[in-house]
Formats: C-alpha cells, structure tokens, sequence
C-alpha cells in the first residue's frame, strides 16, 4: 500500500535516478526524438526534489497533486503533460484508494487520454501497460520492467515526434518508456509493493 | 559547441530578457513566465486574442511575429521543446479581451497537450479557446495512423492570416473557419546542409559530411528523406519543387504565395539564389506567385539550409491578409 | 565550400535577381547593372536621393535598406569587392530628383575610389555628389599616417539617419554636415567565432579553432586584434564594451542607442542574450540606452560573431531619425 | 615605342599572365586584405580579352581609353579605380608620346592622385615608382621587377586594406604589387623597350 511516507521515498529515488541517466535518456532520444528527453524529465525531478524539501503533506492526493504541478510546470514537451496527467489521475484516485495497483491503471487512463494513444504505438503506455498487468499478478520484477522496456525497440512509432520515421524507428527504445522504466523500478525499490 | 551563450540552463531565461528589453515597443514579459504579450494593448481591444509558441531556438518565430496586425502573444519552451500549461494560460489570460482566443499550434505531440491543458485550464475562467495544429511539413508521410505531419515554416503564413482577419473584427468562430481552410493549402519542404546544437545537449542533433546534403529534415533536426552530395541551387530547387508540386497536384495558372526560409546560418545570399531558382522554376510551371517572402523567419538554430513553402491561394482575401499592415520585430 | 548557389561567377546576378523579384514592391533593378532604384518612386520626389552600396556579402545591407525614409538606391558589387563606377553613377542618376544625390561609403580604399570616380562622372551631368565615410571600426587603430578605420554594422545606423533627413526635406548640404556630425558618433567592435567563404575563393578567410574566437574581426574577415579561449556572453560583452567605453570616454547620463549585429551564423537566441548582457553592463555605467537594435543587418557571408555598435546620441533629433518611419525588407 | 599593334600584343600577355596566377594573386591578398584581387583582375583581363578580340583601333589613345573602360567597369575595388586611372592617363598623354617612360609615369601619377596615396605605404605605388626609374636608365629587366615586388615585403601598409592591420603586413607581398610586376614583366616581353 502506498503511504505518503514510502510515496515521498518513490519521488525521490525516482528523481535521483533521473538525474543520474539524464544524459541517456538524452542520447535514446537523439536518433528518433528531438535529443531533450533527459533534459526534460531532470528539470520535472530537481522541481519534485525541490518540492519534497520545502513542503509537507497532509494526504497521500494532496502529495500526488503536488508533484503532478511541479512536474507540469517544470517539464513541458511530450512528457510534461503525459506524466503530470498521470500523476493528477493517481491523486484523484488516492482519495479513494491507496493501492498501488489501482492507482498505476488510473495513472495509465490518464496518459491515453493525454496522449490520445494507445499500446503498440512505441509510447510509455508500451511499459505502463505491461507493468499493470504484472502488477495486477503480483509479479513486477526489475527484470520484466526492463524486458518491457526493451521490447519497445521492437515497435515501428505512430505517436511521439518519433512517429515522423515511421519504419525507421524500429530498433531504437523510446525514451519516454525508459523513464516509465525508471519509475516502476523505483516503485519497486520503495518496497511498498511488498 | 561554440556559442554566445552564458549558462546553457539560463539560456531562454536570458534570451527572452535581451528580446523584452531590446524591444518593449513591441513585447512586454508576463511575470514569472517566458511568455511574451504585445506591448500596444489599445490594438487587442474588442478583438479575438492570437496566441503562439513552442520550443525556443526557432527565432523570430515566435515572438518576432508579435505585434498589432499579427500575434497578440508568444510563449517561448525551452530549447526545441513545448512550453508548459501555466505559461500558455497565462498569455491566454493577458490576449483574452472578451472575444477569445485563437491558438496557433505546430504538430507535436508536446505542443499539442500543452495547449490542450491550457486550454482546459482557460475554459474555467470560461473564456473560449480554439486552436488550429499547423502540419505543413510534407517530409513526413501523413496516414490515419500515425501523428501526421510536422509543423514548420508554414506556421508563419498562418500566423500572418488569422493574425489579419483578427484585427479586421473576426469573431473567433470565423478565425477557426478561416484556420482551418487554409491549413491544407500551406505546405512546406527542407534541405539542410548542417544540424543543430541544442545548449543543454552540447552536440550536433546530427551531422553531414562536408559535401552532403539532407533533404525533409525537420526543425529540431528530425532526419529526412535522403542524403546525398550537396548539388547547385537550380537542382536543390527542382527536388524540393518536384515533391511540392506532387503534394499540390499543381496546376498551370493555380495561385501561390512562396516563403523561402533560412534555417539560421544560411545567407541571406543563398536564400536569394535559391529564389531566384525557385521563382524561374514556378514560371516554367505557368503558376501565378502572387505573393514572395526570403529569410531567416523561423529557424533551427545555427542550422543551415532552407526551407521552401508554397501556400496556395485560393481565396484573393487570403492575398490581401499576407499584404495587410502589421507592426512587428520580424514579419 | 558548402553554399546553396550555382556558378560562383553568377552569385551576385543571380542575388540580385532573386531580391528584385522577390521584392518588386521595393526594389527595382537598373538595367545592365547590379543597382537598384526604389520602386516607390513618388516617396522620392523633390528629396535630396541616398544612395549607399559596396561590396556583396553583407546582406541584408545594403539593397534591404531602400525604401521610404531611408535609402533611395543601392549598389551591389561583387562580394566583398566594391561596385564598379559606371554602376554607381547609374544609381546616382537614377535617385537624382533635382535635390542632388547624397552617397554612404564605407571606408575601404576601393568603395572610396569608385564612388569618387561616380561622383566625378555625375558631376560632368551637373548632379551635385556628396559623400560621408563611414569609419566606425574601433578595432583599428585611427592614425593620420593610415586609411584609418574600417566601416562597419554602424553603416546602418549612418543610413537610417540620413535617409530620414531627405524624407524630412533637408537639403544636400543640410544632409553632408548632419552626416559629418554624427559619424564620430557611431563606434563598433566584433568579435567572431568563424570565418566566411567567399564562393569564387572556396576557402575560409581565416580559421578559428573549434574552442577559440577573434577579438575585432573586420566584415570582408580582416584580422582581429586577439585570439583566445572562447568565453561567456557577459565576458565577450565585457571586453567589447571596455573597447567602446575607452573610444567614447563613457560617461554617466550619456545616452546611446545600441545595435547587436549578426554576422551571419549566429542565432538570434545568441544575439539576445548578447543584448542582453550588453544591458545589464551598460546599465552599471548609468548611462541611458534610448534605442535598441538586434538581428543580422551587417553579415560577412556566414561567419559566425556578433559586432556590437554604440551610437551617442549627442542630439535628441538623432534619436527621432532612428524612430522615424520607414518601409524597407530589413529595417 | 609603344605602337597599337605591341600595345594590344602587352594587354595580351598582361591579361593571359593574370588570368594565369588568379589564385596566387588572391592568396596573395588573403593574409593582408580580403583574397579577391586575383578575382578582380581576373574580370579585369577578361574584360580586356573580349575587347580585344571584338574591337579594332585607330590610336593608341583609343585602345588605351577602351581598355581603361572595360577595365574599370568590370573590376571594382581598389585595383579597378587604380589602374583604371592609370590607363586613362596613359591615353590622354598617347596623345602626345609614344614613349613608354613617359606614359608609365603618367600613369603613376594617375595611380597616386587616386589613391591619394605615395612611395613607402605598400601598394603597387612601390612598384611602378622603381620601375619608372629603372625604365628611364633603360635598365628594365624581369629581375629588377621581381625585386621590386619582393622589396614590399619590408614595408609596413599604410594604404589600402593592408593598412587595418599595421605592423603586421610586414612579411608579406603586397598583391596590387605583385599583379604590377605582370604589368611591366609583360612589357617587356612585347619587346617594345628594345
Ligand atoms: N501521444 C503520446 N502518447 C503517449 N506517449 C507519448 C506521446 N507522445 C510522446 N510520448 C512519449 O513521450 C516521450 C518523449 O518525451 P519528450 O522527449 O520529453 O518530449 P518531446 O517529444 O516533446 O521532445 C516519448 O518517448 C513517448 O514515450
Ligand atoms: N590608396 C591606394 N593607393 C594605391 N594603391 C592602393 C591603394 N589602396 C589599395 N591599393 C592597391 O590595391 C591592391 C588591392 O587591390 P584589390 O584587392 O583588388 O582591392 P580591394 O583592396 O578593394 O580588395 C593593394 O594590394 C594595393 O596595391
Ligand atoms: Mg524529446
Ligand atoms: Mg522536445
Ligand atoms: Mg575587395
Ligand atoms: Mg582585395
């Protein structure tokens, strides 16, 4: 279950590790993107760390609404919106519930709808969604969210600025589903899923 | 990378100070944002708000085009990427003078919802908000099932247009009509001879050998179509040319107005060789060009190479909108 | 060399050819030369003409300054080359309205030679020829053993001047003291980060390391004064400014208008920030900056660099002429 | 004796020898000026070509007059005007002379009044000034010519564009100097001073 305790933890490891692979999050974003991605998710990670430096919460939304603005106004590009939408569904969500299952399928709703996209399109969604499903069977490991991750490579793109290749986007991660990656992978490290 | 430039992290911050303050005639700063409204408030009054933005590192575009007869604001992202929801809401705040306002959006997905949640965030202050997405680029194939075409220098002939019919009284319904006609009638095409370095990253988005070329690149060094050796201007000319005349389906005595458009480090001398190609080419195709345009209007940095757009005038109002009197740093 | 032209030989024909026809409505070409003549031939009537001109390569000078209130003609001579004397004199006829005709030269041994033998030719018709020498290239050093300075981006703030004069009616002698008033005024110093090709050469003028810059570079790429480390914007600032702020003797309360040139590669994203700098540095010596100016208006092909110029305005009238209304492709 | 028929054959070999070291005159004019003046002159012999191949003279005073024109029309910068003013002066004295010696210091004193400018400043001035002397003493050869060229080395300009630099045109040819040296070099080889 997610507390605001161990949800405070998962934005900052999450932001830690953004920071620290900013620079690949870059570089995955040259060939088929715009070559920002990393620079993008570092500016939403320093304004979430600087967030949770300055500010206490009373409720688990109210911490998600939080970081979902900082993330808003701090990041902008494809990833802004998508994962500030996300957020703001989660503390929607976490008035109701606070299992981390459930707030991950709310989160996902809010990026298709964001994105008016779906799986297969080479976007995060191509992790989110496989990583619900495991979530869902209490299976989510560090090494399926990185075969997800992988498996993006595959996906010709028909969202995203690396829609404009077409074809030739296969072979290539997405950088947005690598971030995702990031995310879950320290969700993981919070052990709030245990 | 070699630029006049401070802190890489400041590098919008500090630009759109140097721009505020080099020309407040022109553009005021909303405060604590990069968004950027017209100074001259008298000219907005009772008129439909014309808002752009995007990515910075394409100047002038946007903020050049600010100015009575043309864009009530502009909203500057940082380098090659979409500005936030907060600071387009702001200048839609500042634009909206009780008839709404219209929002002049390039095809990216992160332009798109940025403007979107802007949009939504504008619509509980209840003030109406309507957008066209300019897709010009036709590098990039367009199906049912991808994200379509990318915006490019195109968007300078649809800020000129909705910008005119603005300040003529359009309401924002008809701004909308108007937008939306004339969006299939702009299209655009580049040839690059260099990429561009954004400050944050440090390194080229890519990189030609001396004597290449890159046809269909986009405006954040998005690859293209094909490489190969750099040829004389008449050849560039006729490539471009020959994919816009497939993508028109051009006929003798259709009508167009021609933007060529340097990409940042490209002479104004070659642009006007390039001209003079393009304008010899077009006679040989029996076309009217009834309206002309050579510069750096919306760049990629210190890109070099050009792009050439072609709109296609199919209602003589549009002509007289191209023509009507606007006061801005760049138009 | 990697260029959008054709035969190297052709590059100005094919220029100006470009720049007529894309701007018919402002330029005219006079026949059998590489002159152009405003197209708006009423604004020209009963006025004292301005004709300036040189060597190609610095566009959008000098063709893009002609129109209304500025420039009644201009003279493209191969790049980097000054114009030939019969093409002058065509220019000079062309723009004589019975006032006289009054040339803006820069000061380079040849543009003076074959704007004297102009002005000797049209003499012989009874046109009455006077000319300022623009020198404002604080780079070197003024002597009275040497040519003295070279003339530089404050070329364009000598046309702005003057051309709002004769629009205002003044005489031709009127026009020559103004002119020889203002010119110890104007004072500029670049620094560059590349160096320009010119086509029918191939090669770079002078080359600079991928981290180094050239402290007081000319526009036809003259040696500078220091190499070094390429530094940020405020420290680029700093060292220029220092060089303008000894020409002048600055002192507080003095007022100036400011122009941040492009030399030609170099993003307006740099320029502003440059500019912006420039502000913050001119506001610690309290002097009062009454007009800002920034973009490409005096290239050297596609070097990269910024020339910064300080224009002390010792007349409030000055200040007018620079605000006053004008229409041309590039003010 | 100049005739019509050695001077047209000395515009000749001028012409072919610039047209031939184009680049060299251009390097030349690269380290101290601007690396046109082999473009220059070049359009300047090739406008004398033409002349001469479509054009017949009845005085010396004409063809000097007609190359003058075609030279000054066709050049620009600073060599145009200048030899420009030198060939015209050389036709109003054909007039009078025939005499090489005296229409080359007719034709240097064109050069200075143009160019306001004297001996010692580095430009072709420091050239036809020893040449005229050597010319009068009848002692005119190629070596005399090429030392002549190479003596504006040592001197620091004082005119023209080599002039912004100062002290650092020291060292190099001056190349209005050096496409001076063709001049006289293919006088010589007319045989029109024998
Ligand atoms: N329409 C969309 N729906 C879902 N995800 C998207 C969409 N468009 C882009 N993305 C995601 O956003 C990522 C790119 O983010 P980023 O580089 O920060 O933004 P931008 O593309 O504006 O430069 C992509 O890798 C992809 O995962
Ligand atoms: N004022 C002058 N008097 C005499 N000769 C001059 C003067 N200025 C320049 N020159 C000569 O002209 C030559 C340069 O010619 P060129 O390169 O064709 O013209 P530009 O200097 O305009 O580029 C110099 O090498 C020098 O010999
Ligand atoms: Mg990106
Ligand atoms: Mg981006
Ligand atoms: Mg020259
Ligand atoms: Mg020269």
């Amino acid at each position: 279950m997610l507390t605001i305790e161990n949800t405070t933890k998962w934005f900052q490891l999450f932001s830690d590790k953004i920071i620290e692979n900013k620079d690949y999050l870059s570089e995955l974003d040259t060939p088929i993107g715009d070559g920002d991605h990393g620079n993008n998710m570092a500016r939403g990670a320093k304004a979430i760390q600087e967030l949770l430096k300055n500010q206490q919460f009373d409720t688990l939304s109210d911490l998600f609404k939080n970081v979902a603005m900082a993330f808003i106004k701090s990041v902008g590009g494809a990833s802004g919106p998508l994962y500030g939408t996300a957020f703001i569904e989660m503390s929607k969500a976490s008035k109701e519930t606070s299992n981390p299952t459930e707030l991950v399928a709310t989160g996902l709703d809010g990026i298709k709808r964001r994105g008016a996209s779906d799986v297969g399109a080479k976007t995060m969604i191509d992790v989110w969604t496989p990583v619900l499903e495991e979530l869902k069977a209490g299976q989510l490991t560090i090494e399926k969210i990185n075969a997800d991750v992988e498996a993006t490579k595959a996906l010709v793109a028909t969202k995203g600025r690396a829609s404009y290749l077409g074809e030739r986007s296969i072979g290539h991660i997405d950088p947005g589903s690598m971030s995702s990656g990031y995310l879950f992978e320290t969700l993981l490290e919070t052990g709030a899923l245990e | 990378m070699k630029k006049i430039i401070n802190d890489p992290k400041n590098v919008v911050s500090e630009m759109v100070s140097g721009l505020v303050r080099a020309y407040p005639q022109y553009l005021q700063k909303i405060e604590g944002t990069e968004a950027m409204i017209r100074s001259n408030e008298a000219s907005m009054i009772d008129k439909v708000g014309i808002i752009s933005g995007g990515g910075s590192g394409h100047e002038p575009a946007h903020a050049g085009f600010v100015g009575p007869g043309m864009l009530s604001g502009a909203v500057a992202g940082q380098v090659f990427t979409s500005p936030t929801p907060d600071q387009i809401y702001e200048a839609i705040k500042a634009a909206n003078h009780g008839k709404g306002v219209f929002c002049v959006v390039k095809n990216y997905s992160g332009d798109i919802m940025n403007f979107d949640m802007a949009k939504e965030l504008a619509e509980i202050d209840d003030i109406e908000v309507k957008m066209v997405v300019v897709d010009d680029d036709i590098a990039v194939e367009d199906s049912l099932y991808t994200q379509g075409k990318r915006g490019v220098a195109g968007t300078i002939f649809m800020h000129k247009i909705v910008g005119a019919a603005a300040d003529k009284g359009a309401t924002l319904a008809e701004i909308d009509v108007l937008a939306q006609k004339v969006m299939p009638n702009i299209k655009t095409i580049a040839v690059a001879l260099s990429g561009a370095t954004v400050p944050e990253v440090g390194k080229p988005g890519f990189e030609l050998a001396d004597d290449e070329i890159e046809y269909g690149v986009g405006i954040h060094g998005e690859p293209g179509y094909r490489r190969e050796k750099l040829k004389p201007s008449k050849e560039l000319v006729q490539e471009l040319l020959s994919k816009l005349k497939d993508a028109f389906d051009m006929k003798p005595n259709d009508k167009y107005a021609v933007l060529v458009n340097g990409m940042g480090a490209t002479p104004l001398m070659e642009q006007y060789v390039f001209m003079n190609d393009t304008l010899d080419q077009l006679a040989d195709e029996n076309v009217e060009v009834a309206f002309t345009k050579v510069g750096n209007y919306m760049t990629s940095l210190e890109m070099a190479g050009i792009s050439l757009t072609l709109f296609k005038i199919e209602d003589d109002e549009w002509l007289s909108y191209l023509n009507y009197a606007v006061d801005t740093i760049a138009w």
